[in-house]
């Protein structure tokens, strides 16, 4: 089994109502130190063992899980030992 | 003229669309499953609204597996008007039948409210019976309406005359441009994020959207009814 | 795993375990004699969801009781999912309200949501198609961050889950007062069109019959929410509960489109929906009311979550489920049909003829109890009531007239409170449109739905003064029935009935009990002269903080048919010149 | 200067209809491999320099970016050398 954890930002440059929104929420509660915040996606997938986890996973990131219009994604797989 | 409204899991404006054609329209319609393959006995297709898979994820992202999107691709190619209206507007989007993305409204709230666009074309087979800078007033009912696409992009719509409507005065979601519909290059792809077929009578407030459909009747009308 | 570590019964009688499940000393002793034993943990778990108030109404049955529910168009009166008024050409209107106010404190989100949810499930379990939703809510100073949060949160939260339904938010009101600060009221109403043929019944009848759960798979969300629901919110609520129940408005869809479907099937015997008690009492209930008996298989229960114990998948208030029985033989059919709208239906029981309600877990029979000692024979307690003193001194107090010396900075002032300010900020989150009959959209005195097909069309609207109540109940329980039926009218509609949603603090106080005699006493009577029975509702009790209750809050939902659509006003002045009259004292 | 990485996951227990219908869409493009998906959300925070910032991260966390009645939080802090 592996444990895949899949990250989705909003690129570089595209505006983030949703951060923006955030940000502003933190002044108005005083933390005047956040300079900036950006809000992205933080997927967790269980994944059963196969030869070509990574290629899969790449391949679910890119067609479904993140929108290249937009979205950058990046991942980290590890292996579950055991039980 | 024959249209198929297309039915995902989670479709909820497939009634209305429906009811547009037959009883304001005056045309035959059909609903055409998402798990259907062929689209070959329409002339038209239509995306409705609503919340396909819930949105989940985006919206529209999940929708766009569905197996009949080949056969809407298919349909788009071969010309056949097809329109996509709010989330049938996300999924062609997802789908990349049409550019640009779309993002949550600015203010983060779903909105639901009469606005006003201007037709900045009618030289699509969409718009031909409005007034170019024509104002008409359609309903908005969504949550993720904040358009966006590159600059690059941006100045390749303007180029070809694809922006198709735009919100005038307040901009309600933020979106690029003020951008509430495009159509691709070819001129048979139209999205749009208010529902022209929420304006097809007074009772309900406006019939300004009836215009749209029937445009589309009289494009297919000019390009198929032989008049003797 | 966990089966093991349940306590067993001398844990039970020795703790008493059952004080912290709501269940008084009496209500144990009764249980005991009933059963002829002590109950287990898991029967204990289901006698006092089942007793509970919100279940089993066992303060407010004799206030309830004279209600008037007759009336020549009226169908179905309480005691069904929802109400049934007849509206002519072989057509009905179904609809009711219900409370979610203690989920909505903990998490308002969700709980305005889930309470969306769990209305719109009693109106299409009825065999109606969900036309509109309507609310009414109560909330604390806006001035507050804690105000403030709830009240967006809320408001989102029935936008989210009615948005995505694709059912249209038509109407509501909203009151702001300080008693609702720790404890706010979210009501939510649905209502739903019917032909006369296709009325349902939640009932199990038919020895050997099967069983079906069709739906979401059981987790352990909201376990213990109805008892929850029964009690006084504390600072621990919020660390109490297991985990909070999430709403799936895109799962309820698929769910309402199936089970519309399966209607029309003749396999469909009865038809309930899961909501507070989930399994318990939709299974329980259909039973007693069939006078039959139910075995369930609990092993074919979806479950969400490993190692769930029998207790857990009874008690628990997972959204978005079902029980449905079937025709024995018929199970395929209906497992095809749930399957078209991606559902699973699965066979968990069976209809017996001996009355009992049995479950079995792990080959082994985990609980055994007579099934109406669950529905019908729930205790009912006529509670002490007392006039309070602070009503004796307002009655002989001079009624203070407020002195305006400038109208128009009043004016502006009265304009600028929440309560009275425009609510556009809430509706247009609203999708009010969809479905395209909405005539007349929120912003005037009641709803109007077109009913497609006809010339005929719906209106509706939610009502309720609770600082008229809190002054004199009886009088303002009047009023909350007569605003809404002069918002019915003026939009040109008969009244045809009402749906109460009662929301009040602990009954167990003398004075709050009169409260409650009194307003339904007002009710009563505003109901019998308007000719608009009450065909249904919900009661919500213990709405206290810190031992302070909220007003009397009755909310009254109403609904009257317009017989043309030519009949159809709004509110609006419609052009200059016209004339203005005032009508009435 | 920090950048900070929130990550907000719903707690165990709790229904993720979101996760449910992305583990859905993935079987249905044929990545039967995926046994589970929770999705949660991941924040960037840009953090000017003080004293107590993991401090304040947390009571961000624990009053703004995550509900405690529903979601579990954590947080990586980096330190942004130059620029
Ligand atoms: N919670 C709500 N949801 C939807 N509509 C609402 C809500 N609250 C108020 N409205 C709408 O706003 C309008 C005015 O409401 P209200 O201020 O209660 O007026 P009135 O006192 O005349 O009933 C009504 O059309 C009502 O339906």
């Amino acid at each position: 089994m592996f444990k895949v954890k899949v990250y989705v930002t909003l690129k570089q440059g595209v505006l983030d109502p949703q951060g923006k929104a955030v940000k502003g929420a933190l002044h108005s509660m005083d933390f005047q130190l956040v300079e900036e915040v950006r809000i992205g996606k933080y997927m967790e997938l269980t994944v059963d063992h196969t030869e070509n986890v990574e290629a899969q996973i790449e391949d679910m990131c890119k067609r479904l899980l993140a929108n290249p219009v937009m979205e950058e994604y990046s991942y980290e797989i590890e292996e579950v030992v055991g039980q | 003229m024959k249209f198929a409204v297309i039915v995902f899991p989670g479709s909820n404006c497939d009634i209305d669309m429906y009811h547009a054609i037959q009883d304001e329209l005056g045309e035959e319609v059909s609903y055409v499953s998402h798990t259907d393959t062929d689209l070959s006995a329409f002339d038209g297709v239509l995306l409705p609204g609503g919340f396909s898979h819930g949105d989940y994820l985006r919206s529209g992202a999940i929708a766009r597996f569905a197996p009949i999107m080949t056969a809407v691709k298919e349909a788009a190619q071969s010309g056949k008007p097809v329109l996509g209206v709010c989330n049938g507007f996300q999924i062609l989007l997802e789908t990349g039948l049409l550019p640009g993305a779309m993002k949550q409204n600015r203010d983060l709230k779903f909105m639901c409210r009469p606005t006003k666009l201007r037709v900045e074309t009618n030289h699509t087979m969409f718009t031909s019976l409005y007034e170019v800078g024509e104002q008409i007033t359609i309903p908005i009912a969504h949550g993720e309406g904040n358009y966006d696409c590159d600059e690059q992009t941006l100045q390749a719509m303007k180029q070809h005359n694809q922006i198709v409507f735009r919100y005038v005065g307040d901009n309600p979601n933020g979106s690029k441009d003020d951008i509430a519909g495009v159509i691709n290059k070819q001129g048979n792809v139209l999205g749009m994020m208010p529902h022209p077929e929420r304006a097809v009578s007074n009772l309900l407030g406006s019939e300004d959207g009836l215009r749209l459909f029937q445009s589309i009747l009289k494009h297919w009308r000019e390009k198929h009814v032989i008049t003797s | 795993m966990s089966l093991l570590l349940e306590p067993n019964t001398s844990d039970i009688k020795d703790q008493q375990l059952y004080l912290q499940m709501g269940l008084s000393e009496q209500e144990f002793l009764k249980v005991e004699e009933i059963l002829g034993r002590t109950p287990n943990y898991t029967e204990l778990g289901l006698f006092s969801v089942m007793w509970s108030e919100h279940c089993s109404y066992k303060t407010s049955k004799p206030v309830l009781k004279k209600f008037p529910t007759e009336g020549k168009r009226v169908i179905q009166g309480p005691g069904e999912g929802a109400g049934i008024v007849d509206i002519d050409d072989e057509q009905a209107v179904v609809f009711k309200i219900e409370s979610h106010n203690h989920p909505s404190a903990i998490e308002p989100y969700q709980g305005a949501a889930t309470g969306v949810g769990g209305i719109i499930r009693d109106v299409f379990s009825m065999g109606a198609r969900p036309i509109a939703l309507l609310n009414s809510l109560r909330f604390g100073n806006l001035n507050t961050p804690r105000g403030k949060y709830l009240f967006e949160e809320v408001v989102a939260g029935i936008a989210g889950y009615g948005n995505c339904i694709g059912i249209p938010t038509v109407g509501g009101e909203i009151q702001f007062d300080d008693c609702y600060q720790g404890n706010p009221l979210v009501n939510a109403m649905c209502v739903g069109l019917i032909n006369h043929e296709d009325i349902q019944k939640g009932q199990a009848k038919g020895i050997g019959n099967t069983v079906m759960y069709v739906g979401a798979a059981t987790g352990s969300d909201g376990i213990h929410g109805a008892t929850f629901a029964s009690d006084e919110l504390t600072e621990e609520s919020a660390e109490d509960r297991p985990a909070v129940q999430v709403g799936d408005p895109f799962m309820e869809k698929l769910l309402l489109e199936a089970c519309l479907e399966l209607i029309q099937s003749d396999a469909l015997v009865g038809i309930q929906d899961m909501g507070a008690a989930g399994l318990t009492s939709s299974a329980s209930e259909m039973a007693s009311k069939a006078g039959t008996g139910i075995e369930l298989n609990l092993d074919e229960v979806p479950q969400r979550e490993l190692n769930m114990t029998p207790y857990e998948m009874m008690l628990s208030e997972s959204q978005e489920r079902m029980l449905v029985v079937i025709q024995k033989g018929r199970e395929q059919e209906i497992i095809d049909l749930f399957k078209k709208y991606d559902l699973e239906a699965k066979s968990v029981g069976t209809v017996t003829d001996d009355q009992r309600f049995r479950l079995y877990h792990k080959g082994e029979l985990v609980a055994d109890v007579p099934v109406d000692a669950l529905a019908e024979d729930a205790p009912v307690y006529h509670l002490p009531s007392k006039e309070p003193e602070m009503y004796r001194n307002m009655q002989n107090m001079e009624l203070p007239l407020p002195e305006v010396t400038n109208y128009k900075e009043t004016l502006l002032n009265i304009l600028k409170q929440p309560t009275i300010a425009s609510k556009e900020w809430v509706f247009d989150q609203y999708d009010y449109m969809v479905r395209t009959n909405t005539v007349v959209a929120p912003g005037s005195d009641a709803a109007v739905l077109r009913i497609r097909g006809t010339n005929k069309a719906l209106a509706m609207t939610t009502d309720c003064n609770s600082r008229y109540l809190y002054l004199d109940p009886e009088e303002g329980g009047k009023i909350a029935v007569a605003e809404a039926a002069r918002n019915i009218v003026c939009s040109g509609a008969e009244p045809l009935a009402i749906t109460d949603g009662i929301n009040f603090g602990n009954p167990e106080k003398p004075e709050v009990f009169w409260q409650l005699e009194k307003a339904t006493d007002g009710m009563s009577e505003a109901c019998s002269v308007l000719s608009t029975p009450v065909i249904g509702g919900n009661v919500s009790l213990y709405n206290e903080t810190k031992g302070k209750a909220v007003f009397p809050t009755p909310v009254v939902g109403m609904v009257g048919l317009v017989h043309d659509l030519a009949h159809v006003t709004t509110q609006s002045f419609k052009q200059a010149g016209d004339l203005v009259y005032v009508i009435g004292e």
